[in-house]
């Protein structure tokens, strides 16, 4: 196999676009290979015109890139659209006998409705048969195509789409003489996981200790709470589908309160109306963690697209001032770890962090590692021990941060108000405790910006063009710049997945020497141009930006990239 | 065995001299020393509002609010830890107004908390507005050709089936306390709308107004167990208004279907159990 | 009299002081002085501690300054809290039959509540005596005190005061021997309005033509609400007490597309749940005014104090990038000039405005001339003109500006929506048009620029020193760099009234000269210091800041530039 | 004279095929038809899910507000152009939750719009979870246990003495239109609960469930004008679940007790009355 292969499934809402491009991502992953895969759809259920690109590779990949090598297309607009995009080596998978013959180059015409009628009785296992007739083109074993979807099928369905897979092999075999150059084969002996973004944070929270939830569906974050709600029970564990986001969250600071790791997620939407919640959190000193997954603005925007727009909010949303952790995980392997690290840093600290994900990064699937469990650590911070007096919610100590104790203990009372108050958790007035209060929370601040792991500059050594991103950008950045380093260019990725507290020292004495600092963001305002312009005062003056609703693509920057050097 | 002293508290009430919030205050501590409850036990879950200062005014576990969101904390926390008795101080603007929707759901849902209303009819705090319990009519300077026709929180809760819903009134120390000790011992979501005269804001409906009308249901026969009946003796006000329970029945608690947490669990034990890893191996 | 002559009523919440402040303060406004007068008082009905301060000056005073020279007390604690802040030439003036004899000094005693019970039968006007006793020993004439009594108080009030005052006039003359240096006189012959930011601002949003206000109780704004309530009949105006705040700012923005000049206002908590509604005006390109009086946070904070900390929140509110504008208004004057070009920046530019303001500049009363009429001028931008075919709400224009129609007229139909959507107003998800429409909407920016009143230096010429601020400080900044002008410093005072779109350039030619920057800001994390960092690139590394809840006093800003000079 | 053509939509619905917004879209413009409202007359107000796009796919001026806040811009609209025919769609998770504040209040304060909840007890855009009125036990994705009791819409517009409450069935045209038609001609708030089958995410409640079940009210000699009565008939649901008008009374609109405002008037003229003058005179 050649050093990547791409696929796409097109088709409308409701054929099944999502699980055809989702069995050959996870095929591909139980092979050994990495995968990426993103997904482009409207928002509806039925109709319409989706796509599902899948990328496999024998090294790490974290974007879509290239000519597509094989379309599966399930509709006549599928191939309408992206027929333009296949490879010249590439072939278009259809069913001509449905679609009709559509006048495109090196299509693999497979009669898949009336294969699968023949072999299960319906049409309903056609994709299936696509599927396989592909699978069986690149070599795939048939067994392993058969027991994947065995495990994902159940009942009924499983029996029918493995006739229909079968009906698709022999097929193949029997009336198809094209020889693909590529034929896929089990590397190594480990298969990876598959899972986007979405499922690898709820992972995290899991193994994080996450025993409560409390949220609003909303997309691109609704799986999340699909996901925990379905295995709650299994995990002795809480999902309250609440009214709505401002019950969400304040359900969540109720739970803390009471004493277990707790969190919501939403969407720039929902977080709206979480805003006056989160000073909740941030008076009271409760530990909340905050999953906001982005996707394009303003108001309801469109619904099932890409955007990285909510940055400037994430670090000002709600009155007054107080601390707060925003991370920005940029694979689906860190959206596992930044879940991890949001729980023990927002109950060391006593305030809210929030991870920001997007719509790319969490419906994305790739092909990681199995998560190492003997990493994850869990620190609840300082608890109160019965010794120390008696309990003062809101102690002041030398770092800011109070002892907890969870209310229902003989001795203890745990008070703690929204009003200002004093050490003791009642309401005052007094200008002293006001002042030292706001310090007590503030200064939180200074430990905390030693938790941050900071960013690494990737690529050239003393380079040219430094080119800074954060989050689900990661992959369209690093492998732009991978390339155009191949290709000579002095150049540099700075990015970041944990962004505040920013580093500031640390950034300004990378970028200070740059002759050219560039962002490239899924935005039209260059927030982490104007982060950086305010927490380093070097300007940044160059945006690769864009904001139409799609992810990027590695060939954007690079094209981007490519005018400024000239 | 719990005693008024337990109940004493840290604050000296800044309420105004005469306000109705002073007998809502002593009905709960005496409820709650009948209950033989400790103040450890009590978890006090409070609005903003005059109604959300209580909490400090005796002595309990205190989770003060946002204006109109008590509720949605109150039955989080309750969730977490089945032996806290979750009492919700809240007003006529945060319960009916500002956060109705959180009330109408966890009626619905029937957590097992207890919520008193301090049902001023006005906005307190905030120096007297409109609130959505001033009678029609009312003239404020929100609503100067007056307000328009009041919710009734009785037939809100009977609409959402809430299993306790009664009316109290703060001058009738002894009858309220009787009426929260039946609401806190009640298995699911009480509601309990306490007339509460403000002496500063609202001078329709004053102490003595209240009183000339105010009877008890107890001792008239009617009994609370009948919904129809219930959402009609919910409609009487005026001439007579009636206090005591409206309607009671047991249905399924919301968290008696939830696993029972336990908040003190030590955390890293979960990380090593198998659970994760099983889920793990799902995604390969 | 001297240049300033300095009152503070204090007692307890329900004692009157308000009414007696403000008695005092339009006592001095009607006589042609200019005053300036700011409250003290706690989130309770009864009891507490509470003062008015009164300062009346021959020229004109925007905060506070100096030590006491008439303390009208009516309560113990009033007296034991401020005697230390009269003025060696002042006095206090109390009852002593009723509160006792305190141990201070210079007290002029007066039976006041005697006095009120033999003139009026009850005690409840003996506030009034204390009042006029002060007045008359400042030589203001009775017929004038007695004709504001009557103006202010109605019915039996009126008259009880009356006899009152004149009891309290009565016994100075025969029983007090003390001459006060300052007697008051009336200065030329025009009296001036005394009123507090809250009602310049509702002036003003008169002035303007704004028909509608939809709006939920809240400090420090709520004295807006009322008093527009209680104007709507008259003024053929609606004011909707709405169930929350979120139904507030979308009722207002419903009224604004069916046609009207609409308006809300709140503070940091209500605004957190307007802010999903703020992305819903945006998107739909519906010009609203929303004003936010700030007051200390997070959450509940200290409701009846002093904080500027929301403005990183005003700038950043809401998921998804869209043009806002932000006027921070200095004074009551400005407030009123504030609302008047809100509703024209709205509906010129189709977006939203927000006037800051907050507790202090909603609570000063300040003395001032009649706002002048003609000044007033009302641009609605661009309506809608049939002939220009099929309406189409969000018609790409070059500007971005589209004309705007009102829905119920025959042939034109009025269609937007919170989607991202076409020229006619239609859902889509067209990634060009996507595109195209975030231009259009941010390309306003352009023009906004040119509105944005430029802040002016003021002070020294080529200053060593400026001193930054915004919104309400500018009384207390004003007059300190005053001070220190006249001691020799050679100093500057940059305000900002009217602060986004911030005017970089031309900020950052002022500011690159200069050698030290500093701000002064009611807030703990130097918000504007950020702002300028970020939008010119220059360093800002000196703060003064106050943030236990209380407004600078001049002396304040004096003493850290002190150290700053020394 | 206004005709179907005239409501023929810009947009192809984008709804599943078989949907039963299509039932609602048709009733819609068939009320308005027989009504002789044209377009231009129409302001429709939608939410988001499903139901938000039924404006589009017909003709009329369209203001499509945020999740669960249709109501307020559209009473808004109502006070500011009372001879605008106002028509909020809306579904059930955006009315009965994110939204049930304002929807409540709304209904309380009496506004004259005319209130479509598109009711396919689920959420149809975010993919079949539970909504407030998915039957109890309803397996959902968010709801792997089963659901809570659901809310009765009926009821909580009773509690606040709505003045037109009824019940629709997007399969039966002629009746629902018939319905919509009372509601729009009914002076105050018109709250129509449609029964809505959603063919991807509701496998319980489908076509055949609710045929099998509904049957209407008019000629079973019910009459709407009883509150008790329409708090028992609200109740049934079940084998036999009712259509038709279940209460209706007039009582003031609140609008009608404002000022009556020109969105075109010359805003200079404000200026140089007299009045902001006497205000200003006022501070002196
Ligand atoms: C979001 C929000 N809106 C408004 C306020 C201001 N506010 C505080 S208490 C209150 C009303 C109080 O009325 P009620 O709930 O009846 O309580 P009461 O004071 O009468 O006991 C209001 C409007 C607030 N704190 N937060
Ligand atoms: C504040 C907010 N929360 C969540 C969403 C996501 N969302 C869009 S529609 C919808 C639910 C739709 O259900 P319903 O109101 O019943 O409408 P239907 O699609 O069933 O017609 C949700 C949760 C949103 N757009 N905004
Ligand atoms: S204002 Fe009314 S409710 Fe508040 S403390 Fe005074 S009397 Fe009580
Ligand atoms: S998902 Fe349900 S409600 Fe939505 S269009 Fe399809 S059938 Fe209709
Ligand atoms: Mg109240
Ligand atoms: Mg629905």
């Amino acid at each position: 196999m050649t050093q990547t292969l791409n696929f796409m499934v097109s088709g409308e809402a409701g054929q099944g676009v999502q699980s055809i491009g989702f069995l050959l991502a996870k095929a591909l992953a139980r092979y050994g290979y990495y995968v990426f895969s993103d997904q482009d759809y409207e928002s509806r259920v039925r109709g319409g015109s989706n796509f599902f690109r899948v990328r496999a590779s024998l090294t790490p990949v974290n974007a879509i890139k290239d000519k597509i090598n094989i379309l599966l297309a399930f509709s006549r607009q599928g191939i309408e659209q992206h027929h333009r995009g296949v490879a010249q080596t590439g072939f278009i998978i259809y069913d001509t006998e449905t679609l009709g013959n559509l006048n495109v180059n090196d299509t693999v015409s497979i009669p898949a409705a009336r294969l699968s009628k023949e072999a299960t009785g319906d049409m309903q296992s056609a994709n299936t048969v696509l599927l396989a007739a592909a699978l069986c083109l690149l070599g795939y074993s048939p067994e392993d195509l058969l027991s994947l979807l065995q495990s994902y099928f159940r009942g009924e369905a499983a029996v029918n789409n493995v006739k229909a897979a079968q009906a698709g092999f022999q097929y193949v075999r029997e009336h198809i003489s094209i020889k693909m150059t590529t034929q896929l084969r089990k590397i190594g002996n480990k298969s990876r996981m598959l899972v986007h973004g979405n499922e690898a944070l709820s992972l995290g929270a899991i193994a994080a200790g996450c025993k409560f939830m409390a949220a609003y569906p909303m997309t691109p974050i609704t799986s999340i709470i699909e996901y925990l709600s379905g295995k709650a029970v299994e995990l002795g564990m809480v999902v309250v589908p609440a009214e709505d986001e401002i019950a969400a969250i304040n359900m969540v600071t109720g739970a803390s309160y009471a004493g277990v790791r707790a969190m919501t997620a939403t969407s720039g939407g929902g977080f709206c109306l979480m805003v006056e919640g989160l000073g909740l959190a941030a008076m009271t000193e409760t530990p909340i963690v905050v999953v906001e997954g982005q996707r394009p603005g303003p108001a309801i925007g469109l619904p099932t697209r890409q955007e990285q727009g909510d940055l400037d909010f994430m670090l000002h949303a709600a009155h007054g001032e107080f601390p707060r952790v925003i991370l920005t995980p940029s694979t689906a392997e860190e959206c596992f770890w930044a879940a991890v690290k949001a729980f023990n840093l927002a109950e060391k600290y006593q305030l809210t962090v929030i991870i920001m994900t997007d719509h790319h990064l969490a419906t994305s699937y790739s092909a990681v590692e199995r998560f190492d469990l003997t990493r994850v650590e869990i620190d609840r911070g300082v608890l109160y021990s019965k010794n120390s007096g008696e309990y003062k919610r809101h102690q002041f100590t030398a770092d800011g941060i109070s002892p907890r104790a969870f209310p229902g203990k003989p001795g203890t009372l745990v008070v703690t108000d929204s009003d200002e108050h004093d050490e003791a958790g009642h309401l005052t007035e007094d200008p002293e405790i006001r002042s030292k209060m706001v310090n007590k929370r503030l200064g939180k601040m200074v430990a905390l910006r030693e938790e941050i792991r900071l960013p690494k500059l990737w690529g050239a050594e003393q380079p040219e063009i430094i080119v800074a991103g954060w989050g689900s950008t990661f992959g369209a950045i690093r492998e732009a710049v991978t390339t155009l380093t191949e290709t000579g260019v002095k150049i540099a990725h700075l990015h970041f997945s944990e962004i505040w507290p920013f580093p500031k020292d640390e950034v300004g004495d990378i970028l200070q020497d740059c002759p050219k600092v560039m962002v490239a963001e899924n935005n039209a305002t260059g927030q982490l141009a104007k982060l950086i312009q305010r927490e380093t005062c070097i300007h940044v003056n160059d945006h690769v930006l864009r904001y139409d609703g799609r992810p990027f693509t590695p060939a954007e920057i690079i094209a981007a990239v490519g005018q400024e050097v000239k | 065995m719990s005693t008024l002293e337990d109940f004493a508290g840290a604050l000296t009430p800044s309420w105004c001299p005469g306000c109705g919030n002073f007998g809502i205050l002593n009905a709960v501590k005496n409820a709650l020393v009948e209950l033989n409850i400790a103040p450890h036990e009590v978890l006090f879950v409070s609005d903003i509002g005059q109604n959300g200062k209580l909490p400090h005014y005796t002595r309990g576990n205190v989770f003060n609010s946002l204006h109109g969101r008590a509720v949605p904390p109150a039955v989080a926390a309750k969730i977490i830890n089945r032996n806290l008795n979750v009492i919700i101080d809240i007003g006529d603007g945060g319960a009916y107004g500002e956060g109705l929707n959180h009330l109408i759901h966890a009626m619905r849902r029937n957590h097992d908390v207890t919520c008193l209303v301090h049902d001023n009819q006005v906005y307190g705090l905030t120096l007297g507005q409109a609130s959505p319990t001033t009678d029609i009519g009312g003239i404020t300077k929100t609503t100067p050709q007056g307000a328009p026709p009041p919710v009734n929180p009785l037939l809100l809760a009977l609409a959402v089936d809430c299993g306790f819903v009664a009316r109290g009134f703060a001058d009738d120390v002894a009858h309220l306390a009787k009426i929260i000790k039946a609401g806190v011992a009640h298995r699911g979501f009480a509601l309990i709308d306490i007339l509460q005269p403000c002496v500063s804001f609202n001078h329709k409906n004053t102490h003595q107004w209240y009183r000339e009308r105010v009877y008890k249901l107890e001792g008239t026969g009617y009994l609370p167990d009948d919904k129809t009946a219930a959402w009609q003796k919910a409609q009487e006000w005026g001439a007579k208004i009636p206090t005591g329970v409206i309607y009671r029945h047991e249905r399924p608690v919301y968290e008696e279907a939830l696993p029972v947490l336990d908040p003190d669990e030590d955390l890293e034990h979960i990380v090593v159990s198998g659970k994760i890893d099983k889920l793990i191996t799902e995604f390969v």
